[in-house]
């Protein structure tokens, strides 16, 4: 892992990974996407060791970028394949497709925002002065002509109202953000103890709060717990549910103190 | 050194970026890196040729400060600007924030800003100008920064007798606020709102929110 | 009727007493009582004239307003100056926001974050504060998400005449160029635009790369 990334100077994961693709350029040759995946996961590991706190958009892009590389794997099928009335039609396009096209509008924006930077920068080279104060020369009148009460009270609740939507949808955020993956992989583990050592993956799902992240999170926590064989994974044939298993004898050691 | 003419350019620009509170003449020297004398001698050349050239604008010595002003006898002009449909109004956001301080007087800028979420300098000012609201007090806390609350001239322009005349909150505030809340609830509980509550949520609800209106 | 060389003189006045908040064509017109057209050509000859005689100020044109400015080339004078204020950058995060926005408003939350793949909520919290940018309306759907767009604050911020004058995108991003770094993109993400590997290669990848990704 190359420490020159300053971790904190990416935007998002899509910056790091436009990063990474960049660099990739010192090599000559084809960049398997897996190598790319392998570079993108080497850096979220870097920074779990320096402790710094990983933001589930990073994740989200990791069991994305895991995502396309599997897929990658599987045949493309042909049209007249049974396998296609199980895939809609972005299935069957390039996994990398969607990758790169939001790559490349990321790119766009981050451009346009050079040039952004380029006329702050330029506007910040001259100066004006505040307005001057007219009120002298204003005839006597009523600065509030035309203006009831009841218009006041409904700019203040209108103002209220805003304020209320603004903390509202901050809440949310909190909420979605609460479980980390190593939080995860400990609930995985009790719940596997719990169940007497084994479980299905779809069970894991099977949540009220269920979320587009929380179902990564849970999707890395279990890759996590496969790396330390903590559990076992089994799967009959494809698209068959993951069936997680206590590794044979251990079935008391899944919790950690 | 600068050439003279560079000089009072940068003169100019100097004292039109200073402002109302204008600069004095040591200022001036140490921007410009130039003797006091030099300054002071060009600016007296500045007040001539400016006179001589019909310019709209003059600099004035007003203790011991230089200041440009505008001229006297275009004084028609500014009435004119200042009468102006768009200076004479108040501004959506003066609106908001005389709204908020009338409501929650005596409130420091701080809190205007918080409810608003966002800078409230400009509006303060031009309210204040304007004799709407004035500083009644100073508050606790670090910088003991200033109270704000509204003018007799409010009550006047609006014709109410006291502040207990403006209307009250309740009927369209409760609104508001269960509205509000009711949204909130329905992100907590991650359910699309389009869903209505059942009549015991709702109640209980109701309970809170009209607790933190009191508030 | 003004002379015209009275006339600059009143216009120099009232785009200084107007400071930052600069002045629409028609307001002047409106209290000198002249054409707009007069007024426009005025403006012209008096930004040429200001030019060769070397003054230290400007006037630039700024969301749809002329406004009066310090000289660019000026700068380390004022710096130099206690009083100017000190300038802070915006953020990267928030840069980009604001790109997104600017190009593609009024535009939802959720959108912005899409396309910058990250949460953006800080980002639109300090710009809103800032004023440069605002609510312009709610989307349709659930939970009618607030439609942001850029303000005045914005256009003057960045010292922008209208949203026309940022670059079109294509002009810094054309087609062909686009469609060049996709080729590369794909390229450099590793298979051959056609695709698909052979079938020994997949075969023969599955077993490392599902031992890759558990261990």
């Amino acid at each position: 892992m190359d420490v020159q990334i300053k971790l904190e100077s990416f935007e998002g994961p899509l910056d790091l990974l436009l990063h990474l693709i960049d660099r990739a350029e010192v090599d000559v040759c084809d960049i398997p996407i897996a190598r790319i995946t392998e570079q993108y996961m080497a850096v979220l590991s870097t920074m779990r060791e320096l402790e710094l706190e990983i933001a589930s958009e990073f994740l989200l892009m990791a069991a994305h970028l895991l995502a396309i590389k599997s897929r990658m794997l599987l045949p493309r099928p042909e049209p007249e394949d049974p396998l296609m009335d199980y895939m809609d039609e972005e299935e069957v396009l390039d996994p990398r497709e969607e990758l790169v096209q939001r790559l490349l509008e990321y790119k766009k924006y981050k451009r346009l925002s050079e040039v952004l930077r380029e006329r702050e920068e330029f506007r910040s080279q001259v100066y004006t002065r505040p307005p001057m104060d007219l009120t002298p020369y204003a005839k006597e009148s009523n600065p509030v002509e035309g203006i009831s009460p009841d218009d006041l009270l409904e700019a203040f609740v209108e103002v209220l109202r805003n304020r209320r939507e603004a903390e509202t949808s901050s809440t949310a955020q909190l909420t979605r953000d609460e479980i980390s993956v190593s939080d995860r992989m400990e609930e995985i583990a009790k719940l596997l103890y719990a169940s007497g050592g084994s479980l299905r993956f779809s069970q894991l799902l099977q949540t009220r709060w269920i979320t587009r992240e929380r179902v990564i999170t849970t999707f890395l926590a279990l890759l996590e717990l496969l790396k330390t064989k903590r559990v076992w994974i089994r799967q009959e044939q494809l698209f068959d549910d993951m069936r997680i298993e206590a590794p044979p004898g251990e079935e008391g050691t899944l919790v950690e103190a | 050194m600068l050439k003279r003419e560079t000089l009072k350019a940068v003169i100019e620009g100097l004292l039109f970026a200073a402002g109302e509170e204008g600069l004095k003449p040591a200022e001036i020297a140490e921007a410009t890196e130039e003797k006091l004398a030099v300054i002071k001698e060009l600016i007296q050349e500045m007040q001539r040729e400016w006179k001589e050239q019909g310019r709209g604008i003059q600099i004035v010595e007003v203790a011991q400060v230089y200041q440009l002003t505008t001229l006297p006898e275009h004084r028609i002009y500014y009435e004119k600007l200042a009468q102006s449909p768009t200076r004479s109004q108040l501004s959506r956001a003066a609106l908001e924030t005389l709204a908020i301080i009338a409501y929650r007087q005596p409130i420091i800028r701080a809190d205007v800003e918080e409810i608003r979420g966002v800078k409230s300098e400009k509006a303060l000012t031009q309210l204040k100008r304007k004799g709407l609201i004035k500083e009644v007090g100073r508050a606790d806390g670090a910088g003991r920064p200033i109270l704000y609350g509204t003018t007799r001239e409010f009550l006047e322009y609006f014709g109410l007798k006291s502040l207990e005349e403006l209307p009250a909150p309740d009927s369209i505030f409760n609104w508001a606020e269960m509205e509000a809340e009711r949204q909130e609830l329905f992100q907590r509980l991650g359910v699309e709102p389009e869903g209505a509550l059942s009549e015991e949520e709702w109640t209980d609800e109701e309970g809170t929110a009209a607790g933190s209106e009191a508030g």
